[in-house]
Protein backbone atom coordinates (compact mmCIF):
# COMPACT_ATOMS: atom_id res chain seq x y z
CA UNK A 1 0.00 0.00 0.00
CA UNK A 2 0.89 3.90 -0.38
CA UNK A 3 1.47 6.33 2.20
CA UNK A 4 2.48 9.88 1.94
CA UNK A 5 5.34 10.58 4.92
CA UNK A 6 6.73 14.31 5.35
CA UNK A 7 9.53 15.23 6.97
CA UNK A 8 10.40 18.22 9.44
CA UNK A 9 13.43 19.67 10.93
CA UNK A 10 16.04 17.51 11.51
CA UNK A 11 14.45 14.81 10.43
CA UNK A 12 13.93 16.20 6.88
CA UNK A 13 17.84 16.60 7.29
CA UNK A 14 18.55 13.12 7.97
CA UNK A 15 16.28 12.00 5.05
CA UNK A 16 17.67 14.38 2.69
CA UNK A 17 13.98 15.62 1.89
CA UNK A 18 10.43 16.66 2.87
CA UNK A 19 8.28 14.51 0.96
CA UNK A 20 7.61 10.88 -0.20
CA UNK A 21 5.27 8.64 -1.20
CA UNK A 22 6.43 5.68 0.21
CA UNK A 23 5.42 1.55 -0.67
CA UNK A 24 5.16 -0.10 2.54
CA UNK A 25 3.54 -3.68 3.38
CA UNK A 26 0.20 -3.73 4.38
CA UNK A 27 0.02 -3.47 8.09
CA UNK A 28 3.30 -2.04 8.09
CA UNK A 29 3.62 0.60 11.21
CA UNK A 30 4.66 3.70 12.01
CA UNK A 31 8.28 1.66 13.66
CA UNK A 32 8.59 -0.01 10.49
CA UNK A 33 8.64 3.44 8.78
CA UNK A 34 11.50 4.28 10.94
CA UNK A 35 13.25 1.08 10.30
CA UNK A 36 13.40 1.82 6.61
CA UNK A 37 14.35 5.32 7.26
CA UNK A 38 17.03 3.98 9.37
CA UNK A 39 18.57 1.88 6.65
CA UNK A 40 18.48 5.18 4.26
CA UNK A 41 20.16 6.65 7.29
CA UNK A 42 21.97 5.67 9.89
CA UNK A 43 21.60 8.69 11.97
CA UNK A 44 17.53 8.24 12.91
CA UNK A 45 18.74 5.54 15.49
CA UNK A 46 20.57 8.10 17.48
CA UNK A 47 16.58 9.95 17.26
CA UNK A 48 14.21 6.96 18.02
CA UNK A 49 13.09 7.69 21.17
CA UNK A 50 12.73 11.67 20.95
CA UNK A 51 10.65 11.62 17.60
CA UNK A 52 6.91 11.31 17.37
CA UNK A 53 4.26 10.40 14.34
CA UNK A 54 1.54 11.89 13.70
CA UNK A 55 -1.04 10.40 11.26
CA UNK A 56 -3.61 12.22 9.17
CA UNK A 57 -2.47 14.91 11.39
CA UNK A 58 -3.31 14.11 14.80
CA UNK A 59 -0.42 12.69 17.22
CA UNK A 60 -0.60 8.24 17.46
CA UNK A 61 0.75 5.75 19.89
CA UNK A 62 3.83 4.00 19.42
CA UNK A 63 3.86 1.02 16.15
CA UNK A 64 0.77 2.88 15.05
CA UNK A 65 -0.71 0.39 12.28
CA UNK A 66 -1.30 2.38 8.61
CA UNK A 67 -3.93 2.34 5.96
CA UNK A 68 -3.75 3.41 2.62
CA UNK A 69 -3.57 6.98 1.78
CA UNK A 70 -2.47 7.56 5.18
CA UNK A 71 -0.75 10.75 5.71
CA UNK A 72 2.31 10.22 7.56
CA UNK A 73 4.19 12.85 9.13
CA UNK A 74 7.76 12.26 11.59
CA UNK A 75 7.56 15.18 14.17
CA UNK A 76 10.76 15.98 15.87
CA UNK A 77 11.03 17.80 19.32
CA UNK A 78 9.31 20.97 18.91
CA UNK A 79 10.30 24.24 19.29
CA UNK A 80 7.85 26.64 18.90
CA UNK A 81 7.29 29.83 20.58
CA UNK B 1 -11.10 33.36 17.88
CA UNK B 2 -8.17 34.70 15.97
CA UNK B 3 -6.04 31.61 15.45
CA UNK B 4 -3.62 31.77 12.51
CA UNK B 5 0.50 31.37 11.31
CA UNK B 6 1.83 34.40 10.13
CA UNK B 7 4.15 35.08 7.32
CA UNK B 8 4.55 38.82 8.44
CA UNK B 9 4.65 40.92 11.09
CA UNK B 10 2.45 40.21 14.41
CA UNK B 11 -0.06 43.39 14.98
CA UNK B 12 0.03 42.95 18.91
CA UNK B 13 -2.81 46.06 19.26
CA UNK B 14 -5.27 44.05 16.71
CA UNK B 15 -4.70 40.84 18.69
CA UNK B 16 -5.87 42.25 21.64
CA UNK B 17 -8.57 43.98 20.09
CA UNK B 18 -9.86 40.98 18.94
CA UNK B 19 -10.16 39.89 22.40
CA UNK B 20 -11.73 42.38 24.20
CA UNK B 21 -15.23 41.81 24.95
CA UNK B 22 -17.51 43.92 26.90
CA UNK B 23 -17.28 41.98 29.90
CA UNK B 24 -13.91 41.35 30.13
CA UNK B 25 -12.32 42.08 33.12
CA UNK B 26 -8.71 41.20 32.62
CA UNK B 27 -6.68 40.44 29.96
CA UNK B 28 -3.25 38.52 29.73
CA UNK B 29 -0.58 38.56 26.74
CA UNK B 30 1.96 36.48 25.95
CA UNK B 31 4.48 38.05 23.58
CA UNK B 32 7.67 36.04 22.77
CA UNK B 33 10.40 37.37 21.01
CA UNK B 34 13.61 36.31 19.21
CA UNK B 35 16.38 36.43 21.77
CA UNK B 36 20.07 36.96 20.73
CA UNK B 37 21.25 34.35 22.43
CA UNK B 38 20.64 30.48 22.71
CA UNK B 39 23.05 27.66 25.12
CA UNK B 40 25.53 30.18 25.72
CA UNK B 41 25.97 31.62 22.23
CA UNK B 42 24.99 34.51 20.01
CA UNK B 43 22.16 34.27 17.95
CA UNK B 44 21.41 36.17 15.02
CA UNK B 45 18.15 35.25 13.42
CA UNK B 46 15.72 32.48 13.72
CA UNK B 47 13.26 30.64 11.02
CA UNK B 48 10.69 29.07 11.63
CA UNK B 49 9.08 26.38 9.96
CA UNK B 50 5.93 24.37 10.73
CA UNK B 51 3.50 21.37 9.45
CA UNK B 52 0.80 24.02 8.80
CA UNK B 53 -2.71 22.16 8.66
CA UNK B 54 -1.58 19.91 11.75
CA UNK B 55 -0.25 23.19 13.50
CA UNK B 56 -3.25 24.89 13.44
CA UNK B 57 -5.23 21.91 13.92
CA UNK B 58 -3.19 22.10 17.23
CA UNK B 59 -3.82 25.59 17.92
CA UNK B 60 -7.20 24.92 17.85
CA UNK B 61 -7.26 22.22 19.98
CA UNK B 62 -5.21 23.63 23.16
CA UNK B 63 -7.45 26.71 22.53
CA UNK B 64 -10.46 24.58 23.17
CA UNK B 65 -9.03 22.49 25.98
CA UNK B 66 -8.46 25.97 27.57
CA UNK B 67 -12.02 27.15 27.37
CA UNK B 68 -12.89 23.62 28.85
CA UNK B 69 -10.63 24.60 31.61
CA UNK B 70 -11.44 28.03 32.56
CA UNK B 71 -14.57 30.67 32.52
CA UNK B 72 -12.83 32.67 29.02
CA UNK B 73 -14.37 35.02 26.88
CA UNK B 74 -12.18 35.06 23.83
CA UNK B 75 -8.57 33.81 22.86
CA UNK B 76 -6.31 34.33 20.35
CA UNK B 77 -3.23 32.67 19.20
CA UNK B 78 -0.63 33.88 16.71
CA UNK B 79 2.32 32.61 15.87
CA UNK B 80 4.89 33.84 12.98
CA UNK B 81 6.91 31.51 10.34
CA UNK B 82 9.80 32.23 8.41
CA UNK B 83 12.50 34.76 9.36
CA UNK B 84 11.92 36.37 12.29
CA UNK B 85 14.99 39.07 13.66
CA UNK B 86 16.15 39.55 17.18
CA UNK B 87 13.44 41.37 19.37
CA UNK B 88 11.09 40.57 16.65
CA UNK B 89 7.68 38.95 18.21
CA UNK B 90 7.33 35.16 17.01
CA UNK B 91 4.33 34.24 18.58
CA UNK B 92 1.56 36.63 21.15
CA UNK B 93 -0.98 34.73 22.67
CA UNK B 94 -3.87 36.89 24.29
CA UNK B 95 -6.82 35.75 26.63
CA UNK B 96 -9.97 37.48 28.66
CA UNK B 97 -11.99 36.65 31.15
CA UNK B 98 -14.13 38.54 33.63
CA UNK B 99 -11.03 38.27 36.04
CA UNK B 100 -7.73 38.10 36.10
CA UNK B 101 -6.91 34.95 37.88
CA UNK B 102 -8.34 32.97 34.75
CA UNK B 103 -6.42 34.86 32.13
CA UNK B 104 -3.03 34.78 33.52
CA UNK B 105 -3.61 30.79 34.27
CA UNK B 106 -5.12 30.09 30.69
CA UNK B 107 -2.38 32.44 29.01
CA UNK B 108 0.36 30.28 30.64
CA UNK B 109 -1.06 26.78 29.64
CA UNK B 110 -1.90 28.06 26.17
CA UNK B 111 2.24 28.84 25.18
CA UNK B 112 3.06 25.80 27.77
CA UNK B 113 1.27 23.82 26.05
CA UNK B 114 2.36 25.50 22.57
CA UNK B 115 6.02 24.68 22.91
CA UNK B 116 5.23 21.45 24.27
CA UNK B 117 2.35 19.77 21.38
CA UNK B 118 2.25 22.39 18.00
CA UNK B 119 4.30 21.48 15.47
CA UNK B 120 6.64 24.41 14.48
CA UNK B 121 10.57 24.33 14.36
CA UNK B 122 12.32 27.16 14.75
CA UNK B 123 16.30 27.27 13.48
CA UNK B 124 18.86 29.33 14.94
CA UNK B 125 21.59 30.94 12.74
CA UNK B 126 24.59 31.19 15.10
CA UNK B 127 26.58 34.51 14.64
CA UNK B 128 29.71 31.65 13.86
CA UNK B 129 27.81 30.53 11.16
CA UNK B 130 26.37 27.71 11.87
CA UNK B 131 22.75 26.85 11.53
CA UNK B 132 20.93 24.40 13.91
CA UNK B 133 17.89 23.26 14.65
CA UNK B 134 16.68 24.65 18.08
CA UNK B 135 17.44 21.83 20.93
CA UNK B 136 14.54 23.12 23.74
CA UNK B 137 15.32 20.54 26.38
CA UNK B 138 19.54 20.37 26.30
CA UNK B 139 18.93 17.51 24.21
CA UNK B 140 22.23 16.75 21.14
CA UNK B 141 22.72 19.00 19.03
CA UNK B 142 22.56 18.35 15.56
CA UNK B 143 24.25 20.81 13.19
CA UNK B 144 23.50 21.42 9.84
CA UNK B 145 26.25 24.25 8.53
CA UNK B 146 25.18 25.65 5.43
CA UNK C 1 11.62 52.01 32.32
CA UNK C 2 7.99 53.56 30.86
CA UNK C 3 5.69 54.03 34.25
CA UNK C 4 3.33 56.94 33.56
CA UNK C 5 -0.60 58.18 33.88
CA UNK C 6 -1.95 58.39 30.81
CA UNK C 7 -4.58 60.97 30.28
CA UNK C 8 -5.69 59.77 26.36
CA UNK C 9 -5.71 56.01 24.85
CA UNK C 10 -3.54 53.63 26.04
CA UNK C 11 -1.22 52.10 23.05
CA UNK C 12 -0.24 49.01 23.74
CA UNK C 13 1.65 48.32 20.65
CA UNK C 14 4.48 51.10 22.00
CA UNK C 15 3.94 49.62 26.05
CA UNK C 16 5.22 46.17 24.40
CA UNK C 17 7.68 47.39 22.31
CA UNK C 18 8.90 49.59 25.49
CA UNK C 19 9.65 46.38 27.19
CA UNK C 20 11.61 44.10 24.46
CA UNK C 21 15.03 44.08 24.72
CA UNK C 22 17.37 41.42 22.69
CA UNK C 23 18.06 39.21 25.67
CA UNK C 24 14.04 38.45 26.61
CA UNK C 25 12.74 35.43 25.51
CA UNK C 26 9.10 35.85 27.47
CA UNK C 27 7.21 38.74 27.84
CA UNK C 28 3.74 39.19 29.49
CA UNK C 29 1.30 41.76 29.78
CA UNK C 30 -1.60 42.69 31.15
CA UNK C 31 -4.91 45.04 30.53
CA UNK C 32 -7.54 45.85 31.99
CA UNK C 33 -10.52 47.19 30.03
CA UNK C 34 -13.46 48.79 31.46
CA UNK C 35 -15.77 46.39 32.37
CA UNK C 36 -20.15 46.15 31.25
CA UNK C 37 -21.31 45.58 34.93
CA UNK C 38 -20.14 45.68 38.37
CA UNK C 39 -21.84 43.14 40.95
CA UNK C 40 -24.34 42.40 38.84
CA UNK C 41 -25.51 46.48 37.60
CA UNK C 42 -24.90 47.62 34.50
CA UNK C 43 -22.13 49.96 33.54
CA UNK C 44 -22.12 52.78 30.95
CA UNK C 45 -18.73 53.92 31.70
CA UNK C 46 -15.60 54.71 33.87
CA UNK C 47 -13.81 57.65 35.75
CA UNK C 48 -10.80 57.58 37.27
CA UNK C 49 -8.71 59.89 39.33
CA UNK C 50 -5.56 59.54 41.12
CA UNK C 51 -3.87 60.74 43.68
CA UNK C 52 -0.92 60.95 40.99
CA UNK C 53 2.45 61.95 43.06
CA UNK C 54 2.10 59.76 45.10
CA UNK C 55 0.72 56.83 42.57
CA UNK C 56 3.45 57.57 40.24
CA UNK C 57 5.62 57.08 43.52
CA UNK C 58 3.64 53.80 44.46
CA UNK C 59 4.00 52.58 41.00
CA UNK C 60 7.71 53.07 40.97
CA UNK C 61 8.04 50.91 44.19
CA UNK C 62 6.26 48.10 43.19
CA UNK C 63 8.21 48.03 39.92
CA UNK C 64 11.52 48.25 41.76
CA UNK C 65 10.05 45.39 44.63
CA UNK C 66 9.13 43.08 41.12
CA UNK C 67 13.12 43.25 39.71
CA UNK C 68 14.17 42.52 43.40
CA UNK C 69 12.51 39.41 43.00
CA UNK C 70 12.82 38.43 39.96
CA UNK C 71 15.43 38.80 36.86
CA UNK C 72 13.17 41.12 34.53
CA UNK C 73 14.66 43.00 32.12
CA UNK C 74 12.05 45.61 31.70
CA UNK C 75 8.81 46.87 32.73
CA UNK C 76 6.00 49.26 31.69
CA UNK C 77 3.44 50.51 33.51
CA UNK C 78 0.96 52.83 32.53
CA UNK C 79 -2.65 53.89 33.81
CA UNK C 80 -5.25 56.11 32.60
CA UNK C 81 -7.34 58.99 34.26
CA UNK C 82 -10.44 60.15 33.58
CA UNK C 83 -13.27 58.94 31.69
CA UNK C 84 -12.91 55.32 30.26
CA UNK C 85 -15.88 53.53 27.61
CA UNK C 86 -16.61 49.83 28.47
CA UNK C 87 -13.90 48.23 26.45
CA UNK C 88 -11.18 50.62 26.64
CA UNK C 89 -7.95 49.96 28.21
CA UNK C 90 -7.89 51.46 31.72
CA UNK C 91 -4.57 49.77 32.68
CA UNK C 92 -1.57 47.89 30.49
CA UNK C 93 1.65 46.25 32.44
CA UNK C 94 4.39 44.07 30.48
CA UNK C 95 7.13 42.67 31.93
CA UNK C 96 10.48 40.84 29.56
CA UNK C 97 12.57 38.44 31.15
CA UNK C 98 15.10 35.77 29.87
CA UNK C 99 12.43 32.84 30.73
CA UNK C 100 8.62 32.98 30.32
CA UNK C 101 7.65 31.90 33.86
CA UNK C 102 9.35 35.17 35.75
CA UNK C 103 7.54 37.63 33.35
CA UNK C 104 3.87 35.65 34.12
CA UNK C 105 4.93 35.31 38.19
CA UNK C 106 6.07 39.42 38.07
CA UNK C 107 3.28 40.71 36.15
CA UNK C 108 0.72 39.10 38.34
CA UNK C 109 2.59 40.20 41.15
CA UNK C 110 2.50 43.67 39.53
CA UNK C 111 -0.68 44.18 38.86
CA UNK C 112 -2.69 42.59 42.39
CA UNK C 113 -0.11 45.36 44.10
CA UNK C 114 -1.19 47.59 41.66
CA UNK C 115 -5.15 47.21 43.00
CA UNK C 116 -3.77 47.25 46.42
CA UNK C 117 -1.98 50.15 47.12
CA UNK C 118 -1.65 52.70 44.37
CA UNK C 119 -3.86 55.56 45.02
CA UNK C 120 -6.37 55.50 42.56
CA UNK C 121 -10.39 54.98 42.23
CA UNK C 122 -12.65 54.27 39.91
CA UNK C 123 -16.23 55.98 40.03
CA UNK C 124 -18.76 53.89 37.98
CA UNK C 125 -21.55 55.58 35.71
CA UNK C 126 -24.54 53.12 35.79
CA UNK C 127 -27.00 53.10 33.14
CA UNK C 128 -29.81 53.34 35.86
CA UNK C 129 -28.34 57.00 36.41
CA UNK C 130 -26.75 56.37 39.76
CA UNK C 131 -22.72 57.22 40.15
CA UNK C 132 -20.61 55.78 42.62
CA UNK C 133 -16.93 55.18 44.02
CA UNK C 134 -16.23 51.59 42.93
CA UNK C 135 -16.17 48.85 46.16
CA UNK C 136 -13.69 46.49 44.64
CA UNK C 137 -14.36 44.19 48.08
CA UNK C 138 -18.32 43.67 48.49
CA UNK C 139 -17.70 46.59 51.05
CA UNK C 140 -20.71 49.63 52.02
CA UNK C 141 -21.68 50.67 49.17
CA UNK C 142 -21.73 54.68 49.33
CA UNK C 143 -23.99 56.62 46.79
CA UNK C 144 -23.05 59.91 45.08
CA UNK C 145 -26.25 60.19 42.68
CA UNK C 146 -25.41 62.97 40.43
CA UNK D 1 0.23 74.28 63.49
CA UNK D 2 -0.73 73.83 59.49
CA UNK D 3 -1.32 70.80 57.12
CA UNK D 4 -2.07 70.27 53.62
CA UNK D 5 -5.01 67.87 53.68
CA UNK D 6 -6.10 66.23 50.69
CA UNK D 7 -9.12 64.09 50.37
CA UNK D 8 -9.98 61.24 47.47
CA UNK D 9 -12.93 59.45 46.16
CA UNK D 10 -15.77 58.72 49.23
CA UNK D 11 -13.74 61.05 51.01
CA UNK D 12 -13.59 64.13 49.26
CA UNK D 13 -17.42 63.58 48.94
CA UNK D 14 -18.23 63.39 53.26
CA UNK D 15 -15.88 66.38 53.70
CA UNK D 16 -17.57 68.39 50.57
CA UNK D 17 -13.66 69.69 49.54
CA UNK D 18 -10.59 68.05 48.37
CA UNK D 19 -7.81 70.21 49.74
CA UNK D 20 -7.66 72.47 52.24
CA UNK D 21 -4.99 74.41 54.67
CA UNK D 22 -5.64 72.86 58.28
CA UNK D 23 -4.54 74.06 61.65
CA UNK D 24 -4.31 71.69 64.15
CA UNK D 25 -2.40 71.43 67.68
CA UNK D 26 1.56 70.55 67.92
CA UNK D 27 2.07 66.88 67.74
CA UNK D 28 -1.60 66.40 66.27
CA UNK D 29 -1.80 62.88 64.53
CA UNK D 30 -3.84 61.58 61.76
CA UNK D 31 -6.28 60.08 64.17
CA UNK D 32 -6.57 63.82 65.42
CA UNK D 33 -7.45 64.99 61.40
CA UNK D 34 -10.07 61.84 61.16
CA UNK D 35 -11.37 63.07 64.34
CA UNK D 36 -12.12 66.48 62.77
CA UNK D 37 -13.63 65.54 59.88
CA UNK D 38 -15.70 63.65 61.78
CA UNK D 39 -17.14 66.48 63.74
CA UNK D 40 -17.43 68.24 60.26
CA UNK D 41 -19.45 64.93 58.88
CA UNK D 42 -20.28 62.09 61.33
CA UNK D 43 -20.29 59.37 57.61
CA UNK D 44 -16.41 59.64 58.56
CA UNK D 45 -17.31 57.21 61.33
CA UNK D 46 -18.20 54.47 59.88
CA UNK D 47 -15.36 54.56 57.14
CA UNK D 48 -13.11 54.72 59.93
CA UNK D 49 -11.19 51.40 60.09
CA UNK D 50 -11.12 51.42 56.26
CA UNK D 51 -9.31 55.03 55.33
CA UNK D 52 -5.27 55.01 55.74
CA UNK D 53 -3.56 57.82 55.47
CA UNK D 54 -0.54 59.05 53.81
CA UNK D 55 1.77 61.73 54.92
CA UNK D 56 4.40 63.69 52.60
CA UNK D 57 2.89 60.94 49.69
CA UNK D 58 3.56 57.30 51.74
CA UNK D 59 1.39 55.38 53.51
CA UNK D 60 2.02 55.81 57.45
CA UNK D 61 0.83 53.67 60.68
CA UNK D 62 -2.14 54.45 62.20
CA UNK D 63 -2.11 57.39 64.94
CA UNK D 64 0.86 58.51 63.06
CA UNK D 65 2.25 62.51 64.31
CA UNK D 66 2.08 65.09 62.19
CA UNK D 67 5.25 67.96 61.48
CA UNK D 68 4.47 71.54 60.49
CA UNK D 69 3.95 71.65 56.63
CA UNK D 70 2.83 68.00 56.03
CA UNK D 71 0.98 66.64 53.22
CA UNK D 72 -1.97 64.72 54.58
CA UNK D 73 -3.74 62.65 52.52
CA UNK D 74 -6.89 60.51 53.04
CA UNK D 75 -6.51 57.52 51.24
CA UNK D 76 -10.00 55.54 51.14
CA UNK D 77 -9.76 51.75 49.54
CA UNK D 78 -8.21 52.15 46.45
CA UNK D 79 -9.50 50.84 43.12
CA UNK D 80 -7.66 51.01 40.00
CA UNK D 81 -6.65 48.46 37.48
Amino acid sequence: MKVTLLLFSVAKDLAGFDTKELEVPDHATTDDVLEMLSKLNSGFLAWKGRLRFAVNQEYVPPNFELHPGDEVAIIPPVSGG
Amino acid sequence: MMIRIANEPIDLQSIVRSVITPESGGINVFVGTTRNHAGGRSVDLLEYEAYEPMALKMMHAIVEEAKERWPLHAVAVVHRLGRVEVGEVSVAIAVSSAHRKEAFEATRFLIDELKRVVPIWKREYFSDGSVEWSQQTDEQVVSSNT
